[in-house]
């Protein structure tokens, strides 16, 4: 123990809320070092003397860590033990310390204590202002690419891993009367009151405990120590059943409505990888009634020479590296602020067994309690001063510092130089407005806090303690009650009981405005002051982006880039805006305040996407047969959310064998195809009729029960987008299929028609697709094999083509359809899913004599292709009306109805001659097989750019024929017949082929009318 | 198949077409969950666990359309044995009607879903066919949907990844049903018991909907009963 | 994420829920054959798409499958009435401006 | 105007970057221009340049009511490619890719066009169909492209998943090289600078609040900050703000105003060298120069001004890219915005006359604006500068909704980009 401890040179021999009993053992940049449980990355580090966290990303300067939150600019680690397991751009901050974990700096080399890259920055970074690169790497020309690899090389903090992520994320719907983000005073006091009310709450806080301030905070609580008051709450609220309590819960993004998510690190906190089946993170998606923000709020450093060295840190991380983690950063403290809240650094610096060189307030007279205290304990108070330069290398030697006329805007005296090796800054605190502008509402400043705080909004939203500027423990607290009464009331809900717990008398005087120091030279000859740590954005880079004329703080944002590091400008935009301010001789209101948008902090993209990747990325659709298919070594082809059987190799063929064998099965004996995931809709009522033809191109007035008929429909512009076969079941009472894809299309477009325009048609749509499993079997043997399986008479004479019949078909009840399209002599049996598989293995029991050929999706294309029937979707893509698909006889303009789509496919543009009409393809080589989507050309020397005439659509080699087969577009087609096209391929090939009928099969119809 | 001996339907100049959809009951129909061998995974499974599951298979489920007028309620009631829930996400469970226990799930204004026996689906809507005038439409759906049964102690919370309905007893109490988005497939959410749900999912997203509830009850543990 | 109220379902339900199928009240001409390809093209394609106050069709799509009409501001996201499909608006756009 | 070069850049060090000249001035407005444009984002700002660099046409003001580039300019992901599927969308595309390719040394500005090339996916064989339609496509119109299968694509892009693991495997891809990313904030300022120096007045923070329409002409337009200020031509250029405006002018558009989100993860080492997009999984992404990945997808369906849109499709999104790219799986996603952009029903452009004699109108672009700013300005410029709609303009008039002659992009714009 003592011997750990002795290694770690900062850490305190008392205090904190580590375990002193539980000391870990971690490794930063290769070496080890231990802490104990209950540190950050960053308190570990810093308990061990770890001064450079890192190297800044333009000038590779060394940084070391200013803050003790969300707010850090600089603790920027990659970690990880395996590869698998890393993750870049862990601020060490927010980091728990575990047993082993491995960290190491993400910038610097060949390391981050002797970085080369630096003397570069030293060298190169006078030639680096704002924008610099939009004035160089122009010339030559061709440079670009070389200039540009160069860049990129300095690019990116961490690294992603190599291999896949082995944790677990997952999602959470939430639903709450009160969403409480923060638990500090404000948000504590507030869950307490909203509990005892009995109001179902969530209260989140990105700490791994609740307290917030009052954890870092000596200060006392109904005279007890503050954190056992916080004590005592947690206990309290953990009793309520409806209360849900979220340590290592960041509410990163506020939403419309009032939907929050809420990342909240269930093991990665504690580990490298979630042990084996727990949940790495988990995502709360929180709806609530109301919401209070008590966020709190970050402290400002100021901006001065070298405000970067390491040491420099923020006035009240160094009271939480004291009093929370028992860590004090250093020896000798230089106290500079503009406000008497950042005394307590100095008091606990001293109370920590530290020397304080001094105070320095930029102020002519402080006074108030923290005040007094330091003057009692004989610390020096250098008033109406400034540091205005840190000096030191890789850690702060000591500061200059200059008394400072009343606006603090200038150095009106002898520069003292002091020795120290830690600079503690504040100029006051800027609420965490940021959750509040994620919905749009604007931030108002406010002059007597020197911060914005949130504006007007249209959420439900209230707002409690340091967010509002009631940075006292006292008022905080009250805040936090009174916005939970505000929002029982709101809910409906009675009010409980409260006491607010007894606060200390604290006075604070007020503060000056102070944001950028002084120095002796102009901004842009001072040691660089920097606003944004990590941009490396300097005092002197915004004053330039606004003397070249970028006025708006967001082109001054986007010239310089503060605000855009992962920290998001936390620490720098305030006093970014008040330089622009001062420099447009306005003032920060005019200037304006940038918009924070989502995440606060940033959140892993795992726990965004949750469970839903890789086998669970999108539903996969099965048919009741599908483990047939698979069985029988089926391919898939994914058709909208389904697996379908693609094809079905036997052995060692090859695909195009494959359908070789299938194609010429079907037409030689019967094939199968399992078509159950066409969309199939079920239609009742007296004018199911009359819809039919007002939502299809032909005519439905006649069509008599036990019959089927093809439609095409189409959009009100006339463009064909689905088709399919609807059979009239009974007098009222139809069956629609659609395409596979389009099912849910098709069902929608019948729904808003029916509810919104024609509410007065008595009919009802019911989807049925998944209720039916549908098996065509085809080819000149299909109605044999069906014999095989009914007693029904499916003879020609009383089974016609588009028939359908009720029958039973191998003891199961059957509608089959004698609907055809492959052009053979073809059944479609529909039976009850759950009796599916039981009838497609009958078949196969009985089809063995006639070879019984199972055949896919591809099969199906090549088969329907050599008799020209089209595919929505494939022969049509949105811009074709029926007549360009020379499909007239499937509309009837005579209908009484303008159906829809008549009108549309009519404009002026749609009955053009040379519009692009679907044809058959005939290749001269009968060998050659066209490529689906070449396009078509009439002079194929024609110079580039060439003019196309249309596209080929469907495209196959037909076993059948012997030849290849195609369809496509060309303009004018249909008047075309017998004339030649041509089409250039990538490979320099250019094929000919001519014009045809698509029909290349069977032209009149025999086969499927035998 | 000549041993079996079937009637051909013919059809007549009816309305609508009711048909009997289920064969002999020597034919055993295979669920949507039929692949996953529900019964090893019950046998050789884990025994406790924080969420129960259970699928509840060939079951007559039928889609009523409908804006009933006093009278077709009347004939309604009388057809199911209990009144159709007139009340949005509501439901109502009889368990001694003309067809045997029969459940009636609020789908919108003018659908419900009725869940009876598998072997009832055709009795009901003959009945119905021949009782019920006016416009309605009722649509045998068994073969296309399936239910599945889950509870357990951690059941709320395995439902609340699965879906953004707020299930907290004050909001979602037993008999409350609600069609709603389930993981990225949809699903009918009826509460039948403080921690037991009946959830009605269609049959083609059965799988995907099987494999999300294993993973989403994952750290829970997952019994499956048969 | 909106939350929004189903008048048919008679409770609130998230967004992912319903889709949006674009502005209310766009009527089909009665007499599609006698509009001139303006007043055809104008019916399928132009839209108010105003900044503020515009009435839009929703679709319950994953609950009710109910089409009905939404009152919503486009620069706030602020629901301000949800109506059934036949019925009008009681919240309409500052016509004045 | 100052020339910039690195020897200007070393030159002012010993100044201490004290005396660069301004990007540009800050004027007050003229009583009356030749024309006015009105929008200061991309579009705008090229419009007003190659107005007065090409055209001749220098008494030129553009008036913006926020920032300089402040719209969709600064807030897209940077896409540039022209590999488009109709004719008339492919040659305008291309116009500004070639107008790209000499972007920066022709405005002296370094808009950081990087030509790292973009693929798109395909996941099932109707993608792959249209992949092959497209390419074809393409190549006879004279731009570059080729179809990749699935080996080619993953040694373009190691880190990308093709294996069969995914629920939807990569069957192949279309791969356009010269397609990249341009550092979008640049190319309004460098626009804005060489327009400026061409006398172009820009006048920031001011709202038109109507045109001025004198017997069905417009003469000018009215501002809150100026009040009138006259002109003989007007072109708007305001994208998602479009509407209001042809309001004013008393008419509709065929147009509806989204949100479009995209996000950023925080920066990472280079891994990502070229732009990936998938419409099937419906997502897309590339990395910036300083390392964040720059990740989209599609438009919220409903219309909205909010710059902002809906959780679940940023969520969708990132589903996409966890599932193309399973390693950037422990990467962090820093911020999220949206932009408002008006689409068109056939995803195309509206570049067109109007009703209001005048009164020209450059909006509609969709998903799509970005990678067109330097074609959109040039052709616009050109129908400005003679009162006659540009060859490649003419094909996106607004009136193609009234006779049908839409030109129908969806398939090519099936993500945002």
């Amino acid at each position: 123990m003592t011997q750990d401890l002795s290694k770690q040179s900062n850490r305190l021999l008392e205090g904190g809320r580590i375990d002193r009993a539980k000391p870990l053992t971690f490794t930063y940049n290769g070496k080890q070092y231990k802490g104990f449980e209950g540190d950050t990355l960053a308190s570990a580090l810093l308990a061990n003397g770890v001064d450079i966290v890192g190297r800044s990303f333009k000038y590779s300067r060394p940084r070391g860590i200013v803050a003790a939150g969300a707010e850090e600019p600089n603790a920027i680690m990659q970690i990880g033990s395996t590869e698998a397991t890393q993750i870049p751009n862990v601020r060490a901050t927010q980091q728990s310390l575990y047993a082993g974990l491995v960290a190491s700096s993400t910038n610097g080399w060949p390391n981050v204590d002797m970085d080369l890259m630096g003397l570069v920055g030293k060298v190169g970074g006078k030639m680096m202002p704002p924008g610099f690169y939009y004035k160089t790497f122009m010339y030559p020309k061709s440079m670009w690419e070389t200039y540009e690899s160069y860049i990129r090389k300095a690019a990116g903090l961490g690294r992603a891993p190599k291999e896949n992520d082995p944790d677990i994320y997952d999602k959470m719907n939430q639903h709450c009367d009160l969403l409480i983000v923060g638990a500090g005073p404000a948000g504590l006091m507030a869950a307490l009151t909203a509990a005892r009310a009995g109001a179902r709450v969530i209260i989140a806080d990105e700490q791994n405990e609740f307290g917030g301030s009052l954890l870092s905070s000596k200060e006392t609580l109904n005279g007890k120590p503050a954190a056992e008051w916080v004590k005592d709450v947690v206990q309290e609220l953990s009793g309520f059943d409806d209360v849900l309590m979220l340590p290592n819960s960041q509410v990163n993004g506020y939403h419309d409505h009032n939907f929050l998510t809420i990342q909240q690190h269930c093991t990665d906190q504690f580990a490298d990888r979630a042990p084996n089946g727990q949940i790495a993170q988990r995502l709360h998606r929180v709806r609530a009634k109301w919401v209070i923000l008590a966020t709190g709020a970050h402290e400002r450093p100021l901006v001065y020479g070298n405000n970067d060295i390491p040491g420099c840190m923020v006035a009240n991380a160094v009271s939480t590296y004291i009093n929370r983690y028992g860590v004090a950063p250093g020896k000798d403290l230089v106290l500079m602020t503009s406000n008497d809240n950042a005394y307590r650094a100095a008091l606990d610096w001293h109370d920590a067994g530290r020397r304080v060189v001094a105070i320095v307030d930029s102020r002519k007279n402080p006074k108030g309690t923290f005040v007094e205290a330091a003057r009692e304990r004989g610390i020096s108070i250098l008033v109406g001063s400034g540091v205005i330069e840190a000096h030191g290398n890789k850690r702060v030697t000591g500061v200059s510092i200059a008394p400072l006329n009343d606006a603090g805007d200038a150095v009106v005296g002898p520069i003292v130089k002091m020795a120290a090796d830690t600079v503690a800054t504040s100029g006051g605190w800027s609420p965490v407005i940021h959750l509040s502008c994620h919905t749009g509402s604007r931030p108002v400043w406010n002059d007597d806090i020197l911060g914005f705080t949130p504006g007007k909004t249209y959420q439900k939203q209230l707002t409690a303690g340091a967010i509002n500027g009631a940075f006292a423990t006292k008022e905080a607290l009250s805040e936090g009650a009174s916005a939970a009464l505000d929002a029982l009331s709101n809910l409906g809900l009675a009010k409980s009981d409260i006491e607010l717990p007894e606060t200390e008398a604290i006075v604070e005087g007020k503060a000056m405005a102070l944001f950028h120091l002084p120095h002796t030279k102009p901004t842009s000859k001072a040691p660089k002051q920097f606003v944004d740590y990590q941009n490396d954005v300097t005092a002197a880079g915004i004053e330039l982006a606004c003397r070249e004329g970028f006025e708006s703080i967001e082109h001054v944002k986007r010239y310089t880039a503060m605000g855009f590091g992962t920290d998001q400008g936390k620490l720098g935009n305030i006093n970014g805006m008040a330089i622009a301010a001062k420099m447009l001789k306005q003032t920060i209101p005019q200037t304006g305040t940038t918009i924070f948008r989502p995440n606060y902090t940033p959140v892993t993209f795992g726990a965004i996407a949750g469970r839903d990747c890789g086998e669970l990325f999108d539903p996969k659709r099965y048919t009741a047969m599908h483990a047939w298919h698979v069985e029988r070594g089926a391919k898939f082809e994914d058709v909208g959310q389904w697996k379908r059987a693609w094809y079905y190799p036997k052995g060692n063929e090859t695909m195009q064998e494959a359908l070789n064998r299938e194609c010429l099965a079907t037409r030689e004996s019967v094939g199968i195809l399992d078509a159950s995931t066409l969309g199939k809709i079920d239609i009742q009522g007296k004018d199911a009729r009359e819809f039919l033809g007002r939502v299809y191109t032909n005519a439905w007035a006649k069509l008599p029960v036990g019959k089927c008929r093809y439609g095409l429909m189409c959009g009100e512009d006339g463009m064909v987008f689905d088709d399919g076969v609807t059979s009239c079941l009974a007098e009222n009472h139809f069956l629609m299929t659609t395409t596979t894809g389009g099912a849910a299309r098709v069902l929608s477009w019948l729904e808003i028609y029916h509810q919104t325009e024609w509410p007065e048609l008595e009919v009802y749509f019911t989807s049925v697709t998944d209720h039916w499993s549908t098996m065509t079997i085809s080819g000149p043997n299909s109605r044999k094999l069906l014999e095989k399986l009914t007693d029904y008479d499916v003879s020609k004479e009383n089974m016609a083509f588009m028939d359908w019949k009720p029958m039973t078909v191998a003891g199961v009840p059957a509608r089959v359809f004698r609907i055809s399209f492959t052009g053979e002599l073809s059944f479609e049996i529909n039976v009850q899913a759950n009796y599916g598989m039981h009838v497609w293995k009958a078949l196969f029991e009985q089809g063995e004599e006639f070879n019984l050929t199972p055949y896919g999706t591809e099969t199906m294309h090549i088969l329907r292709a050599e008799k020209g029937f089209i595919i929505a979707g494939q022969d049509t893509d949105g811009s074709v009306h029926p007549f360009d698909l020379g499909m007239s006889w499937a509309v009837s303009m005579q209908k009484p109805f303008s159906f829809i789509g008549k009108r549309g496919m009519q404009r002026e543009d749609c009955v053009r001659a040379d519009r692009k009409q679907l044809v058959g393809l005939k290749t001269l080589d009968p060998n050659v097989v066209l490529p689906e989507g070449a396009q078509g050309v009439l002079d194929p020397k024609a110079p580039i750019p060439m003019p196309m005439v249309g596209h080929v659509t469907s495209s196959y080699w037909s076993a059948n024929l012997k030849r290849s087969v195609a369809m496509g577009f060309v303009k004018g087609g249909l008047d075309k017949m017998g004339e030649k096209v041509f089409y250039p391929l990538a490979d320099g090939r250019v094929i000919e082929a001519e014009i045809c009928s698509p029909v290349f099969l069977d032209p009149k119809g025999e086969r499927q009318h035998v | 198949m000549s041993d079996v001996k079937v009637e051909a339907v013919e059809l007549a100049p009816v309305d609508k077409l009711v048909t009997k959809q289920l064969p002999a009951a020597e034919i055993v129909g295979e669920s949507p969950l039929h692949h996953a061998d529900l019964i090893s995974v019950a046998e050789h499974g884990p025994q406790e666990g924080g969420v129960h599951f259970h699928e509840r298979k060939l079951m007559g489920l039928l889609t009523l359309r409908c804006l009933p007028s006093a009278e077709q309620q009347e004939v309604i009631k009388a057809l199911l044995g209990v009144a159709l829930p007139m009340q949005p996400l509501t439901s109502v469970t009889a368990d001694d009607s003309p067809i045997g226990k029969v459940s009636v799930r609020w789908v919108s204004p003018d659908e419900w879903l009725i869940i009876v026996a598998g072997e009832q689906a055709f009795e009901l809507e003959t009945r119905f066919f021949e009782q019920l005038t006016g416009h309605y439409s009722l649509v045998n759906i068994s073969g296309g949907t399936t239910i599945f049964d889950v509870s357990g102690r951690h059941v709320v919370d395995m439902l609340k990844k699965s879906t953004p309905v707020d299930l907290h007893g004050s909001e979602f109490p037993v008999g409350k049903v609600v069609s709603t988005v389930f993981a990225k497939s949809g699903a009918m959410i009826c509460r039948v018991a403080e921690d037991q749900f009946e959830l009605v999912v269609r049959r083609s997203f059965a799988d995907y909907l099987w494999l999300w509830i294993q993973d989403a009850s994952r750290e829970y543990g997952l019994v499956v009963h048969h | 994420m909106f939350h929004i109220y189903c008048p048919y379902c008679c409770e609130y339900r998230e967004e992912e829920e319903f889709h949006v199928a674009g502005q209310a009240h766009i009527a089909r001409p009665l007499d599609p054959d006698a509009c001139t390809d303006k007043e055809w093209g104008e019916f399928m394609y132009f839209r108010a798409n105003p900044r503020g106050i515009h009435h839009e069709l929703w679709v319950h799509g994953a609950g009710c499958r109910k089409y009905f009409n939404v009152t919503r501001d486009t620069q706030t996201y602020e629901i301000k009435e949800v109506y059934k499909v036949g019925e009008k608006p009681s919240v309409v756009a500052d016509q004045a401006k | 105007m100052q020339h910039y070069s690195g020897f200007g850049l070393l030159k002012h060090s010993f100044s201490h970057h004290e005396n660069w000249q301004r990007v540009w001035r800050n004027p007050t407005p003229k009583k009356k221009y030749d024309v006015i444009i009105v929008g200061g984002g991309g579009h705008g700002l090229a419009t007003a340049y190659y107005l007065a660099k090409e055209f001749g046409v220098t008494n030129v003001a553009v008036i913006e009511k926020g920032f300089l580039g402040g719209g969709n300019t600064a807030r897209n992901t940077t896409i540039v490619r022209s590999n488009y599927l109709w004719d008339e969308a492919a040659h305008l595309y291309e116009h500004a890719m070639k107008l790209w390719e000499g972007l920066s040394q022709d405005l002296n500005y370094n808009v950081m066009f990087s030509q790292r090339g973009c693929l798109n996916l395909g996941h099932t064989l109707q993608d792959m169909r249209d992949i092959q339609r497209r390419v074809n496509a393409n190549r006879l119109n004279g731009i570059d492209g080729e179809v990749l299968d699935t080996q080619q694509v993953k040694e373009i892009v190691p880190v990308l998943d093709c294996s069969d693991r995914a629920r939807y495997p990569v069957l192949g891809a279309s791969w356009q090289p010269r397609a990249g990313v341009a550092r979008h904030d640049a190319v309004a300022w460098g626009f804005a600078r060489g327009a400026d120096a061409h006398g172009v007045d820009l006048i920031q923070q001011t709202e038109v609040e109507d045109l001025i329409i004198e017997d069905g002409t417009v003469v000018g337009v009215r501002t809150a900050r100026y009040g009138e200020i006259r002109a003989d031509r007007v072109g708007c250029v305001v994208a998602g703000n479009s509407s209001v405006l042809a309001k004013m002018a008393g008419f509709e558009l065929p147009l509806e105003s989204h949100p479009l989100q995209a996000l950023v993860s925080e920066p990472i080492k280079p891994i990502l060298d070229t732009v990936v997009m998938s419409n099937q999984v419906h997502g897309y992404a590339s990395q910036s120069d300083k390392g964040d990945l720059v990740i989209g997808a599609g438009i919220d369906s409903y219309n909205g001004y909010g710059q902002r849109g809906s959780y679940s499709t940023i969520e969708h999104t990132i589903q996409a890219i966890v599932e193309m790219f399973p390693v950037f799986s422990r990467v962090r996603m820093n911020r999220q915005w949206g932009g408002i952009v008006d689409t068109c029903p056939d995803a195309c452009p509206i570049i067109s006359e109007t009703p209001v004699k005048n009164l020209f109108f450059n909006c509609g672009w969709g998903t799509g604006g970005f990678k067109a700013t330097p074609g959109s300005g040039h052709v616009f410029a050109a129908s400005l500068a003679k009162g006659e709609m540009h060859p490649l303009a003419k094909p996106f008039s607004m009136f193609r909704f009234h006779n049908g002659a839409l030109v129908d992009e969806h398939g090519a714009a099936g993500v945002a980009h």
